[in-house]
């Protein structure tokens, strides 16, 4: 187990975003997690990578309890993140971008330079590589995202609603680099999405989130036929509109 | 409490033009100023009543507001910086009125006079009927605008634009035409308030940058663009000069404003209530 | 060759000073004045523009002086910030001033500015931050004058006769507690200590020593702190009128019910007439005190004068003493018989015992400022009674009343 | 209630070019909308769907070309007169007022004169399309959650009386529960008033089978006009390329 959750809870006032999440998810694999909106999948992620602390519960990353660390200490660890909206700097290029994750290492500069030039090139980013953030195209700029994370030397990455906006064969390609990344790098994901084709094709394994508890763990394609997923998240049928329906 | 309501009168015409508009009027306290020369000048002059002159200077202010926004800063607002340039053209212009204003009338001292004579005393503590004069006044003051922004087409497009200028222009709100009225409003709002201090605490034509200084602390504290968060801070910095004078000595009042100041930015960055829009 | 050169050099040197001179006869005598024309002392400086106008004007109808026209450069110091006083002394200098007279311009470097150079400096800022210099370097700063007394005597003056009031008026001190007041403001300050230093040495106790910025607007803490400590004497030591007419209306609201058995002594503040105007009645009973100006026959035709020419009333000292120092300075000059002359000018003013519009000057030859006595511009005491000042000692200025008991005293 | 779609066009473009500084974002867009019609507009991401929704609603006006609604050219005019006209956007960033309650947000939307008259009935009607949003009427804007806030975004827009409506991506970030209402309400529109639509896309699937017609636009120029059934899924991607 990379990453382990022990009946973690998250409180916001009266709110409860989470209630004792238990998750595990295993070295190599990727691992999706899906839900209603406010179900509380990106406070889960918040409270995985140090946002905020859990309310209650344990956090074990890499057999060690991170339960209580702070975000820098926790990307330190290699676990990282990426956000829904897409946050670069914009006036910076590519390679500055990405080089701004990889400083988090703490190493020497030339070896940021190779450790930059690598990532670019394991995504396919090199010819970008001098164009300002703000230039870049939606796809691009999650690619970007996805480059800064890695180059931290992360071996978690954790994507949150990656596909957002992209069109159907944009969204085909980034899977494509998903996997390259989980396969060829050697780095688990954690990812949250909605568009559920892709996530059922894609994950080894899935989580389903409501209201802040899980009501489905384990097998992709399982998610398609429980009753209780289809009850508070897909809805009846394939393409229906669905108060009317 | 006395200050604290008058304090609270005049942010609320800041907050209101930097709420909507993201202007920081570097004028204001001679805007405050000016209220109470109007007031006092049509009190000296034209034989009307207090409540007639007030009235009337409050409309001149408006229309002052309306048309300084139409000529000079609607322009300005469409150039790169105006940030700036609207700073530095809004304290020339208070430096130019403020010296009109001392031309025209002199820098002898100006009152105007009281709502209320007379006073009562409960316990120890004795009040004067104009100072709960003037609390009802900023009370029902802060209770009108309220209503104002709320239950009006006007209002709720201020609101709006504070809010979400894109949102605005998509239901159909003319920002122009918001921006305009809302620094008219202000105008007659922190002119207003001028009047109130006057009844207290006299005036001259420099006054105003004393005023203008709190004002711009008590909005800052407040949360910038929140109205209520300026009202809040208004009493409390009006509570802490009072305790400050009695126990430390009134030279220590700026000081420990500005640690309070320093405080709550370190605390809450956005201030009491910063976030919340009008 | 060389030594040629140097001749017609210094030939020409010569014919320029000569023909200068000659020019210069044309040439109107300039009197600089930096004055504050703009921010907290405007009102004051009004006045010490108008004294200073009204003077030029009479003089250059008379013929001017030396037969030479008089004129008048102004410069607003504003605030007294020291880099305004600084910039206006460099211009008004530079534009030739062969005198500079204010009524006051600072709060301690006009000595420093003025001192660098020849021409006589006459100002009223009364305080010993600007007398200083010159009592400790008179060689350098000989030419500066200042025709008031300093801060200091209106201490040693409330210490001297502020105690023996109450018998005068029936009524004895209930205590040994004093209240004292002060603005921010050396001028005030230096004073107040001074007081309180001389006071306590007679066995006085100061209760309540308040230090207050200028613009104070609310007084009811400062008044909580008085009623509790309930002292015999509140002394306010203060310059600016608004803030004084506030205290003092907000005082006699607090105290109107339960009184205070107290008498309130100001210094200087009520002199300017916007005060009484400001507090009416409730500066009722105050007793305050200030320089002997604003009263006598002198006064009365110079007011006439004033009138004609503004349609205003002077109002305050400076409107007075401005003038007393620009009568002492032409009479110095009229003295040496030239303008630019300016050590023997200046040891005419040393020598000057002056008959002023309402008080006779003498210099104090130690730090160039004015004597304080009976003899030479007493300090007068007033009391404030009936919506007048009146006046109560010196002996000689006394209108006939006697002290009353103010309206916060219960029996 | 259901007239159909009409010959008539409710909204005409032709000839549009708009800018961003000096990069030409739209070149000569051209098409049109019948009254009543559901329309779908296609395209990869980054080639002009959302500046031509901006151009059409004066948020950011064109540079040259000419737009009509309901006859009247309306390329240079300002946004709030567009709106009063009966043309209703709902962006993508949803734009609400966040400090706002529901029913405000509900109510800004019929701050144009001629929608004032009719707010309560057109609350009726978007409170009946989406009963959420009348459970949340008194809960501020920015505790929604992401469908929510779609849906008060398309309320709004309902509110301004429109007879046409922008809408900019109404599926990114929802759930598929979500979509379904999103989308069921759009259905409901169409077919209970004769409002017409203009639907702005990435995913297929929904507008697809709701529009009556699509357009693709690629580089700024509108290059593919069908109706539906004429084209399925997989031709709409590969005309992508």
């Amino acid at each position: 187990m990379i990453l382990k959750t022990e009946r973690v809870s998250k409180a916001f006032g009266k709110l409860q975003a989470l209630l004792n999440v238990d998750l595990e998810v295993a070295e190599g694999e990727i691992f999706g997690i899906a839900g209603p909106n406010g179900a509380g999948k990106s406070t889960l992620f918040n409270v995985i990578a140090g946002a905020f602390p859990p309310s209650s519960g344990r956090i074990v990353f890499d057999g060690r309890d991170i339960t209580k660390l702070k975000a820098h200490q926790i990307c330190h660890l290699g676990l990282t993140r990426t956000f829904q909206v897409p946050r670069t700097f914009a006036t910076l290029s590519v390679f500055d971008n990405v080089r701004v994750g990889a400083t988090f290492g703490g190493e020497d500069i030339r070896i940021h330079r190779e450790k930059v030039n690598e990532t670019l090139a394991f995504l396919g980013l090199e010819e970008a590589r001098d164009t300002p953030a703000s230039n870049l195209d939606l796809y691009t700029t999650k690619l970007v995202m996805m480059a800064a994370c890695l180059a931290t030397g992360c071996r978690l990455l954790m994507l949150d609603e990656p596909l957002a906006g992209l069109s159907m064969i944009e969204i085909a390609s980034f899977l494509g680099v998903v996997r390259h990344i989980n396969r060829d790098g050697g780095i688990t994901v954690l990812m949250i999405e909605h568009i559920l084709d892709s996530l059922i094709d894609i994950s080894n394994r899935m989580l389903i989130l409501d209201n802040g508890q899980v009501i489905y763990f384990g097998d992709p394609e399982g998610v398609r036929t429980d009753p209780k997923v289809i009850e508070v998240y897909l809805g009846e049928g394939d393409i229906q509109f669905g108060e009317d329906a | 409490m006395i200050s604290g309501s008058l304090y609270a009168c005049m942010a609320l015409g800041l907050t209101i033009v930097y709420g909507v508009t993201h202007i920081f009027n570097f004028g204001h306290g001679i805007v405050a100023v000016s209220g109470g020369y109007f007031t006092w000048w049509f009190l000296s002059t034209t034989g009307l009543g207090l409540i007639p002159s007030i009235a009337l200077a409050l409309v001149c202010m408006f229309v002052i507001g309306l048309v300084l926004y139409k000529f000079t800063l609607s322009p300005m607002l469409k150039t790169p910086n105006w940030e700036f340039s609207v700073i530095i053209f809004l304290l020339g212009l208070g430096i130019l009125w403020e010296n009109l204003l001392l031309q025209a009338f002199g820098p002898r001292v100006k009152d105007i006079p009281k709502f209320f004579d007379g006073r009562f005393k409960i316990g120890f503590v004795r009040i004067n009927h104009h100072e709960i004069a003037l609390i009802v006044i900023v009370i029902l003051f802060v209770i009108g605008l309220n209503l104002l922004l709320k239950k009006t087409w006007f209002g709720q497009a201020m609101r709006a634009v504070a809010q979400d200028m894109d949102g605005a222009r998509i239901v159909g709100i003319n920002l122009n035409k918001t921006f305009g009225y809302s620094f008219a409003l202000a105008t007659a709002v922190t002119g207003f308030s001028g009047v109130l201090l006057a009844t207290k605490y006299y005036m001259t034509p420099h006054i105003g940058w004393d005023w203008m200084v709190k004002g711009f602390v008590i909005i800052v504290f407040g949360g910038l663009g929140s109205a209520t968060g300026a009202v809040y801070a208004a009493f409390i910095l009006g509570l802490a000069e009072a305790i400050v004078t009695l126990y430390l000595g009134s030279l220590w009042v700026w000081p420990i404003w500005f640690v309070m100041f320093l405080l709550i930015l370190l605390i809450r960055p956005q201030g009491l209530l910063g976030g919340r829009t009008l | 060759m060389r030594q040629k050169f140097l001749a017609i050099l210094v030939v020409g040197l010569v014919a320029a000073l000569g023909l200068g001179s000659a020019w210069a006869a044309d040439k109107p005598i300039l009197i600089g004045a930096p004055v504050p024309l703009t921010g907290p002392y405007a009102s004051d400086g009004e006045q010490m523009k108008m004294a200073l106008e009204l003077a030029v004007a009479e003089k250059n109808a008379a013929g001017g002086l030396l037969g030479r026209k008089l004129e008048l450069t102004l410069g607003d110091v504003g605030g007294l910030e020291a880099e305004k006083i600084k910039a206006v002394g460099e211009r008004l200098v530079g534009a030739g001033a062969n005198v500079i007279i204010t009524g006051y311009d600072d709060g301690g470097v006009d000595t420093k500015v003025f001192g660098e150079y020849d021409m006589p400096y006459l100002h009223g800022n009364a305080m010993t931050l600007c007398t200083q210099p010159v009592a400790e370097n008179l060689e350098k700063y000989g030419n500066v004058f200042q025709y008031t007394y300093n801060d200091k005597a209106y201490g040693m003056d409330a210490d001297k006769y502020l105690f023996g009031l109450g018998q005068e008026m029936g009524w004895k001190e209930p205590n040994k507690k004093i209240a004292i007041i002060k603005v921010d403001y050396a001028y005030n300050i230096m004073p107040a200590d001074e007081f309180a230093k001389l006071a306590a040495a007679k066995g006085y106790e100061v209760v309540v020593n308040e230090t207050v910025p200028f613009g104070m607007a609310e007084w009811g803490p400062i008044l909580s702190k008085i009623e509790s400590a309930d002292p015999a004497y509140v002394t306010f030591w203060h310059l600016d009128p608004t803030d004084a007419a506030r205290f003092i209306q907000q005082f006699s609201e607090h105290f109107k019910d339960d009184g205070l058995n107290a008498l309130v002594y100001m210094q200087y503040t009520p002199s300017i007439p916007e005060f009484i105007k400001l507090a009416g009645k409730s500066a009722e009973g105050v007793i305050w005190v200030g320089s002997a100006f604003g009263f006598g026959p002198k006064f009365e035709d110079y007011k006439k004068r004033w009138m004609a020419k503004f349609k205003t009333e002077p109002a305050g000292m400076y409107a007075e003493a401005t003038r007393d120092a620009f009568d002492m300075w032409v009479a110095a000059v009229e003295k040496a018989g030239c303008v630019d002359c300016y050590p023997k000018v200046i040891e005419n003013l040393r020598a000057t015992v002056h008959k002023g519009l309402c008080a006779d000057y003498k210099f104090d030859l130690r730090d160039q400022s004015i004597l304080q006595t009976d003899e030479y511009m007493p300090l007068v005491w007033f009391q404030i009674q009936d919506g007048k000042n009146v006046k109560m000692r010196p002996a000689k200025y006394n209108e006939g009343g006697k002290y009353k008991l103010p309206p916060w005293i219960k029996k | 209630m259901t007239t159909g779609p009409s010959a008539s066009p409710a909204l005409q473009l032709e000839g549009v070019d708009s800018y961003y500084g000096d990069l030409q974002i739209l070149r000569q867009a051209a098409f049109h909308i019948n009254e009543g019609e559901v329309v779908a507009l296609f395209g990869p991401n980054g080639h002009g769907k959302s500046t031509l929704l901006k151009a059409i609603s004066g948020i950011h006006p064109p540079r040259a070309g000419s737009i009509r609604f309901m006859g009247t050219e309306i390329s240079k005019a300002p946004s709030d007169k567009i709106v009063e006209m009966g043309l209703a956007y709902i962006p993508e960033a949803r734009n609400l007022f966040n400090e706002m309650t529901v029913v405000e947000n509900l109510r800004l939307g019929a701050y144009n004169r001629r929608a004032r008259g009719k707010m309560d009935r057109n609350l009726k009607l978007v409170f009946e399309l989406f009963p959420r949003l009348a459970e949340r009427r008194d809960q501020t804007a920015s505790t929604l959650s992401g469908g929510e806030s779609r849906m008060l975004a398309v309320g709004r827009g309902l509110m301004s009386d429109a007879r046409l409506l922008l809408i900019d991506e109404p599926s990114i970030g929802l759930s598929p529960l979500m979509k379904k209402t999103v989308f069921g309400a759009v259905r409901r529109i169409k077919k209970e008033t004769d409002i017409s639509i203009l639907i702005v896309e990435q995913e297929v699937d929904y507008p697809l089978a709701l529009a009556d017609r699509i357009y693709l636009l690629k580089k700024g120029q509108v290059i593919m006009e069908r109706s539906v059934g004429e084209i399925s899924k997989a031709e709409i991607e590969k005309a992508y390329f």
